[in-house]
């Protein structure tokens, strides 16, 4: 029963990519400090993303789809490591302005 | 109560907290959020009653798209009228409403 | 049981969407209303998503949190340098909530009173189209006009952002003038992104005859490809004079107008695509808008021309 | 045209070709414009980012398994801290002098950014700004050794001007 | 299957107004502005399990997202520099620990 087997994939997949996702949130709201959130938000949430992906494409009917999942990950991941160095960066500048 | 009302009353509360951003800011660039806020409410009321019958209605959906665009076209005047009176005057209110506050 | 949670996921996405809208007008703070905004674009694409729209999901999303976050996140910055940052205190707010929520009262009774509209049918005129993606039928066969004018009210908008200039500044290039260390990670990102952009968004407005995608979906993410470019310090905001970019701007309309005008010629009408011409006519207009809807939208964001003030500190 | 450049080209056009067969899955009428399409974003590609350290093909499949690893450890990593009733954190940074090209070290600040326990900041000068969250756990050895990783992926040719 | 997407879809649905109570509370504009990413992380997240559910083309809009995932944050680091044009990077790191090694 491949159909089955590929159902608990998916099942077991997006799961564990909720948890992570759930994880960012709570580092997010917990941490102390602004660069600790930021960790806490970039790995946390990447991880999740790419379980959740990894998830759907046990559902994908053609290897594009699959590729399609891959790309927007890929994407996600190099959003994520531009966006947590730049936004350290100016938070280290701004560091008691607001 | 249908999935779908509840998108269409959602677009409608969006509409009145536009309004009410439109008329109780003074700080104009919270005027120009208010504003989209009631341009998107509106999108997604006509939307949603697009979607009653599957599928959804394409020529709401066209209508749309051509609206967001030009609710951006409106917002980005609207910043650069904004910068440009607080380049000038160094407030981002309108006169008389700063001086009634 | 799983309807159950269809109903709540579509209560779940209501809340949201007008918690962030709630947040944005109601709390004190500039920079805190312009980033709920940006969370509520895209919670909006999500939810346009959400109704089978993907192509407003697509416009949505790279408009509403895109390209209206820079473009807000850009003028709270210039508001606070200009110190007009004052954000007082809403005043008159139980008038303004009563205007909003008779509005809203109002909207609410239509819904559930109003009949439905009898719904136009497509099917015939579909097939005539040459095109299989509804919304871009409509766009650019069925209501052309429409889609016309509204090429030219964004040029409008433009030309009109451009006369919010200085004379002393008119010639200086257009928006802050933008840099970036060299070799810095905004300078690599930039390096990086344009590429796949490029061809993402070329794909969307080909993709467009036959599925989501079409000339302002795929518009809309060349502007934010151009944007991120020139954010990163790569590409040079023009100036208003430049005549390349003066050519760009108005392809789209131009190449829309003629083929309305050829139209004529070929026994269909102003703008009334006869069906053996229908699909090419409407593949070249659909190019020859992207260009001039993303370099508009790109222009748009960045702004009048204004005298730099040199590079960094 | 340099041997590097034509060397970064054929890669960079399979990339893109890839790409671009993913999304127009097949139809003929999309491979044609692709014809078109692909070499322009080459061109785009090249003129923004050209080929200086071409990149050694074998040692990056070696490393990207490992940069997965590493990223599945860091979140794992970060849900134990955020999850922890004690929430074990001992922030602080790090100054990391590099000797690596632009690209490579921004490359390096990304996927520390991923990796367990560290956060780049970019850089000031060549020296890395590194926030980790836990000063106890010898995050300086993990950077070294992530940064001679990435030191590797390249080939040693004379880095341009 | 069906039921339990949905599940996860509300789950991350929660975990996105965690976000959003961070940026309400702050308090650095940092700090909103990640919670902003993180709810655009989410989002993209979403997308994908709509996909599943409804239709696979809310991957175009899925990869859309996720391409210009850093757009909001490039224009929050221009806006914070000093001429509102510039790169935090162009800068020493500004006044803090970074400078002298460890806190």
């Amino acid at each position: 029963m491949p159909e089955g087997l590929a159902d608990i994939a998916t099942i077991v997949l997006t799961g564990i990519g909720l948890v992570f996702f759930l994880a960012g949130t709570v580092g997010l709201i917990r941490f102390p400090d602004v660069f600790s959130r930021l960790h806490a938000l970039t790995k946390a949430d990447n991880l999740g993303l790419g379980f959740i992906v990894l998830g759907a494409g046990f559902q994908a009917d053609d290897w594009t789809q699959l590729a399609k999942l891959g790309l927007i990950w890929a994407l996600a991941l190099l959003a994520a490591g531009t966006v947590a160095q730049l936004v350290a960066r100016a938070a280290l500048r701004q560091e008691g302005r607001e | 109560m249908s999935g779908l009302s509840v998108l269409a009353l959602t677009g409608a509360g969006l509409i009145g907290l536009g309004i009410y951003g439109l008329l109780a800011h003074a700080q104009l660039l919270r005027r120009v959020i208010g504003f989209n806020l009631v341009g998107s409410g509106l999108f997604l009321f006509f939307g949603a009653a697009g979607a009653r019958e599957m599928p959804v209605d394409p020529i709401p959906q066209a209508l749309i798209i051509t609206g967001i665009v030009v609710a951006f076209a409106a917002s980005a005047l609207a910043v650069a009228l904004i910068t440009a009176l607080a380049r000038a005057t160094g407030r981002a209110t309108l006169p008389e409403e700063s001086e009634r506050s | 049981m799983t309807l159950a949670l269809d109903l709540g996921l579509d209560l779940a996405f209501g809340a949201l969407i007008l918690a962030t809208a709630l947040a944005a007008v109601a709390g004190q703070g500039l920079f805190r209303a312009v980033v709920f905004f940006i969370t509520y674009g895209l919670l909006l694409a999500l939810v346009w998503a959400r109704l089978g729209a993907y192509d407003v999901a697509l416009a949505e999303g790279v408009i509403g949190a895109g390209l209206t976050g820079v473009l807000l996140l850009m003028a709270q910055g210039r508001l606070r340098r200009a110190d007009a940052l004052a954000d007082p205190p809403a005043r008159g707010k139980l008038a303004a909530a009563l205007a909003g929520a008779s509005v809203t009262a109002a909207l609410v009774w239509a819904w559930f009173t109003l009949p439905l509209p009898q719904r136009i049918d497509l099917d015939a005129p579909m097939a005539a189209s040459g095109v299989e993606n509804p919304v871009t039928a409509v766009l650019l066969n069925f209501r052309a006009w429409d889609t016309l004018l509204e090429s030219i009210v964004l040029l409008a908008a433009l030309v009109g952002l451009w006369m919010l200039a200085r004379d002393a500044e008119w010639r200086a290039p257009l928006g802050p003038g933008f840099h970036a260390r060299a070799g810095g990670v905004l300078s690599v990102f930039g390096r990086l992104l344009p590429p796949v952009g490029l061809i993402y968004g070329v794909w969307l407005v080909w993709a467009g005859a036959d599925q989501t995608g079409g000339a302002f979906q795929g518009g809309t993410v060349l502007a934010a490809v151009i944007l991120v470019a020139m954010m990163a310090g790569l590409a040079r905001a023009p100036r208003v004079g430049a005549p390349a970019w003066h050519a760009a701007l108005a392809f789209g309309p131009g190449v829309f107008l003629l083929a309305g005008i050829a139209m004529i010629a070929v026994g269909g009408g102003f703008l009334t695509l006869p069906p053996e011409f229908a699909k090419p006519v409407t593949v070249t207009i659909e190019a020859a808008l992207t260009l001039s809807i993303a370099v508009t939208l790109a222009l748009l964001v960045v702004g009048p021309p204004e005298q730099q003030n040199g590079g960094g500190t | 045209m340099s041997r590097v450049t034509m060397k970064a080209m054929i890669h960079r056009t399979v990339v893109f070709a890839l790409i671009w067969a993913v999304l127009s899955a097949g139809d003929p009428a999309g491979q044609v414009l692709g014809l078109i399409v692909v070499p322009a974003t080459v061109w785009l590609s090249v003129a923004l980012l050209p080929a200086r350290n071409p990149l050694k093909l074998w040692r990056l499949t070696g490393h990207t398994p490992r940069f997965l690893v590493g990223s599945v450890a860091g979140g794992v990593d970060v849900a134990r801290r955020a999850f922890a009733p004690s929430m074990p954190l001992n922030p602080g940074w790090l100054r990391v002098p590099m000797q690596l090209g632009d690209g490579a070290r921004v490359a390096l600040g990304a996927e520390l950014s991923l990796m367990p326990g560290t956060l780049a900041a970019g850089s000031d000068g060549s020296v890395l700004l590194v926030h980790v969250l836990d000063l106890d756990a010898e995050p300086g050895r993990a950077v070294e050794a992530q940064a001679a990783e990435i030191a590797a992926l390249t080939d040693p040719a004379p880095e341009g001007p | 299957m069906t039921f339990w997407l949905h599940l996860i879809i509300l789950g991350l649905l929660g975990s996105l107004a965690g976000a959003l109570w961070r940026v309400w509370v702050g308090p650095a504009q940092a700090d909103r502005m990640m919670a902003a990413q993180l709810i655009g992380t989410t989002g993209i997240g979403v997308l994908v399990l709509l996909a599943v559910l409804q239709d696979w083309a809310a991957l175009t809009v899925a990869l859309a997202l996720a391409l210009l995932a850093a757009m909001a944050a490039i224009g929050f680091v221009k806006a914070a520099s000093s001429d509102g044009a510039g790169d935090p990077e162009e800068c020493a790191p500004g006044p803090t620990d970074a400078r002298d090694g460890q806190r």
